[in-house]
């Protein structure tokens, strides 16, 4: 399979990415820059990478919706292609109005980087197929806004239509307020859209993909990306390939 | 013509930055502050004298980048 | 002369104003055998400085040990260079921003780190890692609160947006940096190890080209600021600080990484301290060159500005390349992709001279190499302080043991030096690059190298307060330290860069610690086979006559081949055997558990043999290699209680308790349990280990006993038949996770 | 009484906030826009009905606390 990562200026995820897709996943993938308008290959799935795309200026994602390649990859989303945003890749998608909702500055008030655990809400995702319904991942979290806001109605239209993918929970799995890292309404760490193909979440799956980081457990959400396709279907299976050097 | 904008939460919306400010204004002797509310302030240099365009040009750039109106209220004045 | 623009007129008060001495002036006079123009002069005055000249410094710092074969590089560029096989390169330097932190934190901690960012990447290497040290007054000042969160936000602000993982630093505190906090950044890079750029301009007729941010007024005589101490003046100097822009030195680092990879350029350096005047000089006096530009196509952000501003602004994100004759346009498309300005002010010329002009008129012409070389060197006095024999005396009959050791390890543990730092590292990306093997909390930060099974494990060190003892202890003590750190991780210490944070050189107390403290880094690292292969000088951490302890910091680099060997400090199941590998002395002068507990700064610090250092870090490396450690931390500030402490609490595991037992002995019981003796190094294994790790370090020498088990949920030390320490361990853990953050809610 | 205290970045000091922003609101086609300078904007309700006293305590808390006069200035209104 064949994966786009959108290279944004000031996004600093998009190497781990790359590696995390082509290194341990096996596939295909290139660094699409914003300023291409039009995709010049067929993509299999398009990744937004963490980061500070435009140094985070004026509001996370505010001015990186804008750029060329937004549109190409809105045309993409809606002819049914698979869309992760990942942390700033999320905030993008909210500011371009692909995912519904805001973000607000973490509670604290300050950047948090480390280890939180999340359940899975809903497994019928092409994001999640590889995961099972409440299973409870550890995945590192590392942001400064990643306060999920939207208003009731649209939080209810969520909870309803299966939208949550994400909870912030503790570490058997309960959705309590102190597991709540952020401050996030209903402790959401991810949300995908009605149509289950645009899909956001703030924790960093491609940072826990490999034994030598000691934890695997973000692998599931990528890899579940491919058992989508007609290769993959049924279990999930994953092939190895010894990484090289992705400078 | 040079404009000013303000952008703020909505009402509604949480502000903890404004809280974390009142809090500091209280320990520092300020007790009868009661609320701390904080927004942007954007002062914006445009070379045009036509106030109508800039009326509704303003308008636009707050819709699209300025202020995020699902979180976000804005308003501004031209001078 | 007469082609040269009529600037302000250079009278002995502009002089003067500029920190000239008048022997400096007298030397300027000399080079160029006529008066200086304003220009002139500034540039001078910037070049002169202590903080660009070293002045000071210059002839002590040869003392260092500075080659190795696998020095690629040592100092005297932008950074250093070692090589790390697997045809690659290490690019590492440390750096510190003391001065600024102290007047706006959160830019001034900013733009230090985006400085020794730059320091790297113009070397060609990819940042790969950072670290910071930080020293502070105590928290239950306000103000020292205030520059603590605006200091960590910054460097989290800028390290963060550059996507450069901060996996490691240290913190202290303590009353002598009420007035001068301490903030010293360090970054790693990655590099090919034939692919490593250098500040030199060379071949007549090469186009000179500016790049990065626009320059405006910012920090003129920032250099000049670093170099002298705090006086109640102070406040006025202050727009001195600049503002830093993380993202477009992200845009910077990655169009100069594409520029590098292509053969487009000669020589490249950042503009750091006395931005285009240092640039510029220093790359045609290392090419042995001459450079002519035209200020007036510098580009600029505010009107008005004149030639001296041009020349001595401090604005960040910027760079000077020197390009091959006829690639302007491949090297402007580049920097055009990435949205920054690229623009040719000058070329390479075979006089020697800097020129520089402003339109048709030349407004400065200097012999480069004098500029950048024959910076005054000066012999400063130096005398032992005749505080120094009071200092070091301690009598521990005056002190009796306390009943209630259990009562002493808390209090220990809520110490902010000892307290857990994870209300700072939090703050920072540690796992951007998804390299960190080792998060911060552990001994040292560890991050694998894609592409080969190795890993780089690095620390930062200093124990000021030894340094003040005995500044020669203290400074081998760091060295020592920060290898140890390096070795408990599994890597194999192989370079080290500094930051040397002192007082006023002008007294000669000062230059005495100076000298001691590198004599004893020296010897060190000479015995410890680490090369110092960069640094930084800061002195002039001064406020109102008032100097902070010597302070030199060290960032230490090691090696492991294989990345799945790295060791944490956190011990890792119930039954394992812990042997406690060193000698412990009745050591304790200087130590954390004086300073804190009973409000004294006294004594000798602890002895070092660096012989037995040296062997017990290659017999530690020697068992992690056969496999046979589980975990390995060294006993540092707060001594074996402390250091056992932290090994059960485990950083982000459930706390696991441990079993200690200790033969009755002639030491006094608090300074057996809380005593800094160096080179002293916890380790746990399997039981069925734990013989053949015994064979190993009799075979180095090195003394080691079996002292306990890990398990069950309390921390147990028992001497002779009794039971000193007995706490349950998730209670420590509290009180240890809960000090910093308490304190800062108050 | 309300006050609206208004901070900006000295004139001269690097606004790299602005500087995107006003690079974006080009590439949206406002080629017309000049400058663009990022402020902060703080509302701020005292209990308390003494101008005079307003204003003095709302001077100390920009000096204090609301600016950094290393690098901001700061202005503010009372209603
Ligand atoms: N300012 C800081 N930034 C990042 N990490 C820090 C900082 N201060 C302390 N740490 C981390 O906290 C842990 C404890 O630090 P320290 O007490 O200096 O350890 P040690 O005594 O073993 O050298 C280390 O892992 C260190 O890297
Ligand atoms: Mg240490």
């Amino acid at each position: 399979m064949r994966f786009a990562v959108i290279v944004f200026p000031g996004s600093n995820c998009d190497h781990d990415c790359y590696h995390a897709m082509k290194h341990i996943l096996g596939q295909e993938v290139d660094f699409i820059w914003h300023k291409e308008g039009l995709f010049q290959k067929k993509y299999d799935g398009v990744i937004i990478p963490g980061g500070f795309s435009y140094g985070d200026y004026l509001r996370t994602g505010a001015i990186a919706r804008f750029s060329p390649v937004m549109k190409a990859v809105d045309g993409f989303a809606k002819g049914g292609g698979l869309v992760i945003g990942i942390c700033n890749g999320f905030q993008i998608l909210l500011e371009a109005g692909l995912l519904p909702g805001a973000m607000l500055r973490n509670e604290s008030l300050k950047f948090i980087c480390k280890d939180v655990y999340v359940k899975v809400i809903n497994e019928q995702t092409p994001f999640t197929r590889c995961c099972n319904r409440g299973d409870v991942l550890r995945i590192p979290i590392a942001h400064a806004e990643g306060n999920y806001f939207a208003d009731e109605d649209t939080l209810a239209r969520l909870e309803d239509n299966g939208q949550v993918v994400f909870k912030y929970c503790d570490k058997d799995g309960k959705i309590t307020s102190e597991a709540n890292p952020n401050g996030s309404a209903h402790n959401i760490a991810g949300i995908c859209n009605e149509t289950r193909n645009v899909f956001g979440m703030m924790p960093h799956p491609e940072r826990c993909a490999e034994a030598i980081l000691g934890n695997t457990d973000g692998k599931n959400i990528l890899a579940s990306m491919l058992s989508h396709s007609a290769i993959f279907t049924g279990a999930c299976s994953i092939r190895y390939t010894d990484y090289k050097q992705d400078r | 013509m040079n404009a000013k904008v303000f952008v703020t939460l909505k009402k509604g919306v949480l502000d903890p930055q404004g809280k974390a400010v009142q809090h500091s204004l209280g320990s520092l002797g300020y007790g009868n502050v009661q609320d701390v509310r904080l927004g942007k302030y954007v002062e914006i240099k445009l070379d045009e004298t036509d106030k109508a365009k800039v009326d509704s040009q303003l308008k636009e750039m707050c819709e699209k980048l300025l202020a995020n109106t699902v979180i976000e209220d804005y308003h501004y004045v031209i001078e | 002369m007469e082609k040269i623009k009529k600037e302000l007129e250079v009278t002995p008060e502009l002089v003067a104003s500029h920190g000239l001495s008048e022997e400096e002036y007298g030397r300027i006079l000399k080079i160029l055998g006529r008066t200086p123009t304003y220009t002139e002069l500034g540039i001078f005055s910037v070049m002169w400085s202590e903080h660009c000249s070293y002045k000071s410094s210059r002839m002590h710092l040869r003392r260092f040990p500075t080659k190795a074969p696998w020095v690629i590089q040592g100092p005297g560029e932008n950074a250093g260079v070692i090589d790390i096989g697997d045809g690659l390169a290490a690019v590492f330097k440390m750096e510190s921003h003391n001065h600024p932190s102290f007047i706006e934190p959160y830019q001034g901690a900013a733009t230090g780190v985006g400085g020794i960012l730059r320091d790297v990447f113009t070397m060609g290497a990819r940042p790969i890692a950072n670290m910071d040290s930080l020293r502070f007054g105590p928290l239950d000042v306000p103000k020292n609160r205030y520059l603590l969160d605006g200091v960590v936000a910054g460097i989290a602000g800028y390290g963060n947006c550059m996507g450069i993982p901060t996996i490691a630093g240290e913190t202290y505190f303590n009353e002598i940096y009420n007035g001068n906090n301490l903030v010293n950044a360090f970054t790693l890079g990655i590099a090919k190890k034939d692919r490593i750029f250098y500040g030199t301009a060379s071949g007549v007729g090469n186009p000179v080209i500016y790049v990065g941010s626009q320059t405006g007024r910012d920090g003129i005589h920032g250099a000049t600021m670093a170099s002298e101490e705090f006086s109640e003046g102070t406040e006025e100097k202050r727009p001195t600080v600049q503002v830093g822009d993380p993202f477009t030195e992200k845009l910077l680092l990655e169009a100069c990484l594409e520029l590098m990879s292509k053969d487009l350029i000669i020589g490249i350096q950042d503009m750091g301290a006395a931005g285009l005047t240092s640039s510029s000089c220093e790359m045609a006096s290392r090419g042995g060159s001459g450079m002519e530009m035209d200020l007036a196509l510098v580009p600029r952000r505010e009107e008005g500005m004149i030639p001296y501003e041009l020349m001595l602004s401090e604005s960040q994100e910027r760079m000077l390349i020197v390009a091959k004759e006829g690639m302007e346009k491949e090297v402007e498309d580049i920097f055009k992709k990435w949205d920054l300005e690229a623009v040719t002010i000058g070329h390479v010329t075979g006089n020697g001279m800097l020129r520089v002009k402003d339109g048709g008129v030349v407004v400065a012409e200097i012999p480069a190499k004098a500029i950048a070389d024959e910076a005054p060197v000066y012999d400063r006095p130096s005398s032992r302080p005749i505080y120094q024999d009071s200092i070091q005396d301690l009598n521990l009959d005056l002190l009796p043991v306390p009943k209630d050791l259990n009562d002493m390890l808390v209090k220990l543990l809520s110490s902010p030096t000892i307290a857990e730092k994870s209300w700072i590292y939090r703050q920072y990306d540690h796992m951007v690059r998804t390299n960190t093997v080792v998060y911060p909390g552990s001994d040292a930060g560890v991050v694998r190298i894609k592409g080969t099974n190795k890993a780089l494990a690095m620390s930062v060190d200093c124990n000021s307060l030894y340094c003040f003892l005995h500044p020669k202890a203290g400074g081998a003590i760091a060295v020592a330290e920060a290898a140890r750190n390096v070795v408990c991780s599994g890597a194999r210490p192989m370079a080290l860069t500094d930051c040397l944070n002192f007082g006023n050189p002008e007294k000669p107390e000062t230059m005495w610690q100076f000298k001691e403290a590198l004599e004893g880094m020296s010897l060190a690292a000479e015995e410890l086979n680490t090369p110092v292969v960069s640094g930084n000088v800061s002195f002039y951490n001064e406020t109102k006559g008032l100097g902070i302890y010597p302070t030199p910091v060290v960032g230490m680099v090691g090696i492991m081949d294989d990345a799945s060997k790295a060791v944490t400090q956190y011990f890792k199941g119930e039954g394992d055997t812990i042997i406690l590998l060193g000698e412990t002395k009745e050591e304790l002068g200087g130590t954390e558990y004086l300073r804190a507990v009973h409000g004294l700064q006294k004594g000798l610090p602890p002895d070092i043999d660096l012989k037995a250092e040296k062997a017990l870090q290659d017999a530690v490396l020697e068992a992690v290699d056969a496999g046979l450690v589980k975990s390995a931390h060294d006993c540092s500030e707060g001594g074996l209680a402390v250091a056992l402490a932290e090994c059960c609490f485990r950083g982000e595991e459930e706390p696991l308790g441990c079993e200690v037992s200790m033969p009755i002995d002639r030491l006094r019981k608090d300074a057996l349990l809380f005593g800094e003796s160096q080179s002293r190094i916890i380790i746990s294994a399997k039981p069925e280990d734990a013989g053949q790790i015994v064979g190993i370090m009799s075979r180095h020498g090195i003394p080691c006993s079996i002292t306990g088990r890990v398990g069950g949920d309390s921390l147990k030390i028992r001497i002779g038949s009794e039971e000193a320490v007995n706490q349950p361990v998730m209670r420590l853990k509290e009180t240890w996770l809960e000090a910093i953050p308490k304190m800062l809610r108050t």
